[in-house]
């Protein structure tokens, strides 16, 4: 009798890891099925909670995972659960949305205990989209484990939506109130879904989404503000090169786009030239920023000691050339580089959504985009404020024959001011690189919200250059919601039209004699 | 004589193969004057980016095909002009090359407007076009073979898939596209089936953009917000060309995965990913009629046939070079038949034509001027391929007269 | 009253610099008046001010009733009051007669410039115009190819054909020889019979040759007015003007 | 101060040799439909190739009439006449569209085809009226030339010149590009209008339609040539010139300036849009490419080459610049855009006159 209980206790003993081990590989095989059996046999693998799994889920999820004629998995050459040298002939899984998103249910439960804040955020994540009662228990554990505040968060959530997922009306309720709580529209989501589902939770969820409507209102104002600077700060990248040469210098430009398209394309080549060498390639990107300058530059100052310089005093005439130019440059660049639009990768710390305290999200790259038109704007100042360059310059612009008297070489001035000019057009085409197409006619498409952005501010005044771009684009973001994009830009074209006609000079004019003529 | 030139998929395959084995050796021609062959695609301009391949597509055929000795014994030549993204210059090229020129086949157009203004010319000087792109559909030219796709071909099993289980279940759809006739067209057929399929309007969200739009913020956050409505959205894209890059950038900078919100797109294949780090879109889709990863023989045979004609591998190939090629295959199976490229007998043995397109499906065209073409759908991989996850079982035929569209009840014949 | 010309208290300010400051004068019907004044003094800016090229800051101008604050070059110019400038401004496309056939007067809306067509009797006025600045000759000459003098002279003619009531002349004789400078004079007293002229001048033996009341403006304002001899030996004047 | 003043524009005379050419052009291009008449075989054969191109470019030379009465005689530099020019080639087109009536290939009654599978139910009131053609001819005039006189008013009285008006124009234009690129427009969108059947009773696919339409351009052409002759050889004429060269000075002789820019600008606007209304049904399409900036810039540089200031110039520079486009466009598609963005340095840097300033340094002038 207790031998038989010994046997037994010893039988089950080993039996139930047996019966684990057959299933956990009875379930990977499934790895090998259609889509459907794909998915299922992630989920089962995500609940039987098998560290093993994560390897093999890995593999699959980067495409690692190969399969052999017989269904034998393989990952990397070796198989999948013995690690032993795989059968070569092999073909990658393939798998869908759906499986991708059961892989990131399991991952979820597989990965809350990794040691790594990332993974753990990661998994939290997961278990929030995935939502089933089973995680409220492993989520509550975790709970109780986490330390890191900014995970901690994520976890409430994901313990929050797997509440509202229970079956017991009293744990749904306090996923609700949990949800209520935050600002995001995943969350008003799954409740809208959960209402559904469980009426008689109608008046909570209601009073929760409401809750979360109000947050979500701020932050719709706010993030309406941070498009239109955005927009603006594009604007103003644009703009600004044109500032210079036409604001300070009376040059028209209309090659400025194409200035600007050069510097996207420095950033290409630049881009090209690194991507041999792997610990410089992540600052391709901010190193392209010289080099656009000094590139566009040194055409700005042949086009200007070429061509404009002969045409000084007849801007309808400069304005006319400078355009031939700017097909030239296009049809050049195009041969030179193809019709195809040309592929700028972003760097890592350029990707993704930042969250700001309130919840409001914005994006990575706009964000850089602003700050960086900025700074730009900063040198541009700089430069003509306080270098000597500077000095010389708006010494010519006041009085181009008193200024040579006293030694200033004029034409050399000119040359500068337009290269100057010309090289901020480039830096603006490497930020352009990263939200627009990089090609041949790139710059078209700014040339005329350009000049709108310098007469509407005021010709010669760079604080106008700014006010403007930024009205602009906050207006221009303002109106879209209800007018649409192209409506939007038609009516602040035809404002500004009227504005003008209002005010010739621009927002910021120059007053009396000096304006007369 | 047929018996040697008669051309099927296997002749005309073999044909390439000999051509690339030994190109020196040079086919001796029957007599009689060449046969016209005219191209009508940009080769500058917006348009030139898509429409340079099908050029190029075109004059691999003409090559090939006199590498085997031509057409009825005659040699093939091709006549190349650029109408420069330039509608009205469509019409005037076009006229050039049947009247000056007198081409007897001419392939080319991408978009419908340039399609529409070269269509009059055809029509008064009994020409015929081969239109190798996908369209709104609603049109049917006796001038005219539409070797793409008509909106039952694309956009409404695309839709099915994102509805089906595997694509999802998507419940709420948001339509954005690009403001011209195909996208509002094709989103009209779409949302009538949606309805139909019980899915209400307020359900639905419709935007459009204006060509080459860039700023894509507010669309793509307004979308985050409609997704947030509680049920499973999808986005379905006729976003054209240019406006793509950054479409497709503000999707993943706002952290959109497909497995959240998955949009599948009609206008772009592996031509418009290759301006793109496709890296945070892996999992969005495209319908098409063919992508390059289709496996094969058909397949093989047509990727290798553009390798070595363009002399790069690097090269991708894309559903209306596909089409271009089965429509150019299929004319000269039919100008076989007829034994002459007068258009109107070629025309009619353009009907009931066969050929085993790269698609890997045999694919026909029917007195309705279009083809029967599989359906396919393909999520966007890392390097910037397609990884089909649905085909159609067999080639479907074209309905270019949408029974969505009220006004085409009495019109359509079975 | 008509043909007076009447300032009170008009300023003009370019961002703060008071270019008139509280000018006030009467020119009254067929008078001749000589301005003079140094450099800045505010002589030209009163000539943009009754022209309507500038606008006032503060003050009124009036002439013949009509408040020219209110109106634009072209309307106060109907009104008949011409204004020759410093640097001669002539259209040097067209031809000397084109020139005056322009300045003659006559409908000035574009529909009568389009049906216009020469009379005879305009012929002759023009005709008599030429013979009187010296360039009857030069008639089908481009205004580009004249001498200065001879600029000087076709813009004065211009000024004639307008036949207005008031004339402003800014420095007429500045470039000229000394006979062109007496043809100029004598021109300017003969036509001060049937208008008021205001001459503004630096030349004092000029402006002694016209013979006419001077107005000695500073700083935007009149400092000093009467006879050329009593204005010369003002003493504020000869401050101001010949200098300590 | 406009840019002209440093280089005037010579006066109008045009030289007996530009005459002559002026003269020999016209009788040439009369000849061209009956030529297309004779058999193919013969020497003196034309297509309709090329008579179709040809009726284009007279289209194009009225344009770069009414361009160079308003730049080279008013010193008015427009880079939005293009616009002009497509408003009343849409006119022309909606009256075109609605004649189709029930041929259109759902055979709709009213509503042309791009409405019915946009599921418009009935006619948008801009339609009204445009099944009669002297109304759409009317319209084809008037909408330019109100738009004109809005937007020059607008610039004008506010003194605004040179540059800043090239400036606005040219956003006016673009932004119209917009506006009729959007669907709900009810003008078609990109697609613009095109399928046109007949005109005033005749089928339009036919040489016969064809020769017809390219007489009535040569004739309207004939006019708008006399017309600008009228108004340049007149007093006007002259204070346009005084106006481009010192509008100050101009003032001060008591010409109301404003008025008689906007006159011109109006009368020019007017012109585009007769040359629009023609080239639609010669072309058989319009779509808002008509309107891109890069239109009207180009239509500006005919007039530059040609030789502003002088109505032979304008004509000449339209001809001599598309033929060249056809040509390369044909034989050195990729070098077009080099030879186009040439002339533009070129013709400014070098030949201020244009050709016709060559000719004249020929006839020793």
């Amino acid at each position: 009798m207790t031998r038989f209980l010994r046997l037994l206790a010893v039988f089950l003993l080993f039996a139930a890891p047996l019966r684990a081990q057959e299933g956990f590989e009875a379930v990977v095989a499934g790895l090998a099925g259609g889509f459907a059996a794909q998915a299922e046999a992630v989920e089962r693998l995500g609940a039987l909670g098998d560290p093993r799994a994560v390897p093999i889920l890995r593999a699959l999820s980067e495409g690692r995972l190969q399969k052999s004629p017989e269904g034998a998995l393989a990952i990397d050459g070796r198989d999948a659960l013995t690690g032993a040298p795989a059968p070569t002939a092999t073909e990658a899984i393939r798998i869908n949305n759906r499986v991708r998103g059961a892989l990131r249910g399991a991952f979820g439960r597989l990965e809350l205990a990794s040691a790594r804040d990332a993974e753990r955020a990661a998994a939290a994540a997961g278990l929030f989209r995935a939502r089933s009662p089973e995680n409220i228990q492993i989520l509550e554990d975790a709970l109780g484990r986490e330390a890191n505040p900014g995970v901690r968060a994520t976890m409430e959530r994901a313990l929050a939506a797997s509440r509202l997922a229970a079956p017991d009306a009293g744990v749904r309720r306090q996923g609700i109130l949990m949800l209520g709580g935050t600002a995001s529209p995943e969350a008003r989501g799954l409740l809208l879904e959960a209402r559904t589902a469980s009426p008689d939770l109608a008046p909570e969820i209601d009073a929760a989404v409401a809750a979360i409507d109000q947050r979500l209102q701020l932050r719709r104002v706010a993030e309406t503000a941070f498009q239109g600077l955005s927009l603006g700060s594009v604007l103003l990248l644009a703009a600004l090169g044109l500032a210079v040469t036409f604001g300070v210098m009376g040059v028209i430009n209309m090659a400025h786009g194409e200035m600007v398209m050069l510097g996207a394309y420095t950033t290409v080549v630049v881009q090209e030239a690194f991507r041999g060498i792997p610990w410089l390639f992540p600052w391709a990107l901010p190193l392209s920023v010289p080099a656009a300058f000094l590139v566009t530059a040194a055409v700005g100052a042949g086009l200007e000691r070429g061509l404009i310089r002969h045409l000084y005093g007849r801007p309808l005439e400069t304005l006319l050339m400078t355009f031939g130019v700017g097909m030239i440059l296009q049809q050049a660049v195009r041969l030179a580089f193809g019709a195809q639009n040309r592929e700028v990768i972003s760097p890592a710390w350029m990707q993704g959504v930042i969250t700001l305290p309130g919840g409001v999200e914005v994006t990575q790259n706009r964000l850089w985009i602003i700050i960086f038109s900025l700074l730009v704007l900063g040198l541009t100042v700089a430069a003509i404020r306080f270098t000597r360059f500077g000095l010389e310059m708006r010494a010519v612009v006041q009085n181009r024959r008193i200024a040579s008297t006293m030694g200033i070489r004029t034409g050399r001035v000119d040359a500068m001011t337009f290269a100057f000019g010309s090289g901020i057009a480039g830096m603006a085409g490497v930020a352009l690189s990263q939200i627009d197409n990089v090609s041949p006619n790139l710059g078209t498409g700014y040339i005329i919200d350009s000049f709108m952005v310098v007469v509407f501010g005021g010709v010669g005044s760079l604080a106008g250059t700014m006010i403007g771009a930024f009205t602009l684009g906050l207006v221009n973001k303002l109106l879209e919601p209800w007018a649409g994009a192209v409506l939007a830009k038609i009516a602040v074209l035809v404002g500004i039209m009227l504005f003008i006609q209002r005010r010739p000079k621009g927002l910021f004019a120059l007053k009396g004699r000096a304006a007369e003529q | 004589m047929t018996a040697r030139f008669q051309l099927s998929r296997r002749a005309l395959l073999a044909g390439t193969a000999g051509a690339l084995a030994m190109p020196a050796i040079r086919p001796a021609f029957a007599q009689g004057a060449p046969i016209k062959v005219g191209v009508l695609h940009s080769l500058s301009g917006t348009m030139a980016i898509s429409e340079t391949a099908l050029r190029d597509t075109v004059l691999m055929m003409v090559e090939n095909i006199n590498a085997k000795g031509g057409l009825l014994g005659r040699k093939v030549e091709a006549v190349v002009v650029d109408p420069a993204s330039n509608w009205p210059l469509f019409a005037e090229k076009a006229r050039e090359l049947l009247q000056v020129h007198k081409v007897d086949v001419t392939f080319g157009c991408w978009t419908s407007v340039s399609r529409k203004s070269v269509l009059p010319v055809f029509e008064e000087l009994n020409g015929l076009l081969f239109y190798p792109v996908q369209y709104e559909g609603e049109e049917q030219s006796k001038n005219v073979f539409y070797t793409g796709a008509a909106p039952n071909q694309q956009a409404i099993p695309a839709v099915e898939y994102l509805m089906s289980e595997d694509g999802g279940g998507a419940k709420r759809i948001a339509l954005l596209g690009t403001d011209y006739v195909y996208p509002r067209t094709t989103n009209r057929i779409l949302r009538a089936f949606l309805n139909s399929k019980g899915i209400a309007d307020a359900d639905i969200m419709e935007e459009y953009t204006p060509f080459g739009h860039s700023d894509w913020q507010g669309i793509v956050s307004r979308v985050k917000r409609f997704a947030g409505e509680g049920k499973k959205t999808a986005i379905v894209s006729t976003i054209n060309g240019d406006a793509n890059v950054p479409f497709y950038r503000e999707l993943g900078n706002q952290g959109i995965k497909a497995e959240d919100i998955p949009s599948v797109a009609f206008s772009v294949g592996e031509e418009e990913l290759a301006g793109i780090d496709t890296k945070p879109l892996v999992g969005h889709l495209a319908a098409w009629n063919y992508f390059m990863s289709v496996p094969g023989a058909p397949n093989d045979e047509f990727k290798k046939m553009w390798h070595a004609y363009i002399k790069n591998d690097k090269r991708v190939t894309n559903d209306p070079m596909e089409a271009t090629y089965t429509g150019f295959a299929m004319w000269a199976q039919a100008v076989t038949q007829a034994k002459t490229t007068a258009v109107d007998a070629v025309r009619t043995a353009m009907y009931g034509q066969k050929v085993m397109a790269p698609s890997g499906y045999e694919e026909q065209m029917w007195e309705n001027h279009h083809l029967s073409k599989p359906v396919m759908i393909g999520e966007i991989q890392g390097d910037g391929q397609f990884n089909i996850v649905y085909k159609t079982p067999t080639a479907i035929k074209a309905e270019n007269w949408s029974p969505f569209i009220p006004e085409n009840a009495s019109r359509r014949r079975g | 009253m008509s043909g007076v010309l009447y300032l009170d208290g008009v300023s003009v300010v370019f961002d703060g610099f008071k270019a008139l400051n509280n000018l006030s004068m009467i020119i009254e019907p067929g008078e001749l008046r000589a301005i003079i004044g140094p450099n800045g003094a505010g002589k030209t800016t009163m000539m943009d001010i009754i022209t309507g090229k500038t606008r006032p800051t503060a003050g009124t101008v009036q002439f013949a009733d009509h408040d020219l604050t209110r109106l634009d070059e072209a309307a106060i110019a109907n009104l008949g009051i011409g204004r020759k400038f410093q640097k001669p401004t002539v259209f040097d496309a067209l031809t000397v007669f084109e020139n005056l056939e322009l300045a003659l007067k006559a409908p000035r809306d574009p529909w009568s410039c389009l049906r216009w067509v020469l009379g005879a009797d305009y012929q002759r006025r023009i005709e008599a115009t030429m013979a009187e600045i010296g360039l009857a000759d030069r008639a089908h000459d481009r205004a580009a190819i004249l001498s200065h003098g001879q600029r000087q002279w076709l813009e004065i003619g211009m000024l004639l054909m307008q036949e207005p009531q008031l004339l402003l002349v800014d420095e007429p004789v500045a470039g000229m020889t000394d006979q062109e400078t007496e043809h100029t004079a004598a021109l300017l007293r003969r036509i001060a019979g049937q208008r008021s002229v205001v001459v503004v001048e630096h030349d004092l033996e000029f402006v002694r040759a016209l013979g006419a009341k001077v107005t000695v403006m500073c700083e935007g304002t009149v400092l000093s007015e009467g006879s050329i001899d009593h204005v010369q030996n003002d003493q504020r004047v000869i401050e101001v003007y010949l200098g300590r | 101060m406009s840019a002209t003043t440093i280089t005037p524009a010579p006066r109008i005379q045009g030289g007996t040799i530009l005459r002559g050419l002026l003269l020999a052009g016209l009788a040439i291009l009369a000849m061209l439909p009956v030529l297309n008449r004779l058999p193919p075989e013969s020497a003196l054969y034309v297509s309709d190739f090329v008579v179709a191109v040809s009726g284009k470019w007279i289209c194009y030379g009225i344009l770069a009439l009414a361009i160079d009465l308003a730049w080279g005689y008013a010193g008015i530099l427009s880079l939005g006449h293009g616009a002009f020019f497509a408003l009343g080639g849409y006119a022309m087109g909606m009256h075109l569209m609605r004649l189709i009536g029930p041929r259109g290939v759902y055979g709709h009654p009213v509503l042309p085809d791009f409405m019915v599978f946009l599921g418009y139910t009935e006619l948008p009131w801009p339609w009204w009226g445009f099944s009669s053609f002297p109304y759409a001819m009317l319209m084809a005039l008037l909408v330019p030339g109100a738009l004109a006189g809005i937007v020059g008013w607008l610039a004008f009285r506010s003194r605004i010149t040179g540059v800043y008006l090239s400036i606005i124009t040219q956003a006016m234009t673009y932004a119209l590009m917009l506006a009729f690129f959007r669907n709900d427009m009810g003008f078609g969108g990109n697609n613009g209008f095109t399928d046109f059947k007949e005109l005033l009773g005749v089928p339009l696919n036919t040489a016969g339609a064809r020769a017809a339409l390219f007489y009535a351009a040569l004739v309207a052409l004939g006019v708008s040539l006399l017309l600008c002759r009228l108004v340049t050889q007149s007093k006007l004429g002259r204070v346009l010139v005084a106006v481009r060269d010192a509008e100050s000075r101009v003032r001060f002789l008591g010409y109301n300036t404003t008025s008689v820019k906007l006159s011109v600008f109006v009368l020019s606007a007017m012109l585009a849009g007769l040359a629009g209304a023609l080239y639609v049904p010669l072309i058989g399409i319009i779509n808002p490419g008509e309107f891109s900036p890069g239109n009207s810039i180009e239509a500006v540089i005919w007039v530059a080459v040609g030789g502003r200031g002088t109505l032979v110039g304008a004509l000449l520079g339209a001809f001599s610049v598309n033929a060249l486009k056809t040509w390369l466009t044909s034989f050195a598609p990729d070098l077009w855009l080099f030879v186009l963005g040439g002339l533009f340095v070129a013709v400014t840097l070098f030949l201020p006159r244009g050709l016709v300033g060559l000719l004249r340094k020929g006839e020793g002038r």
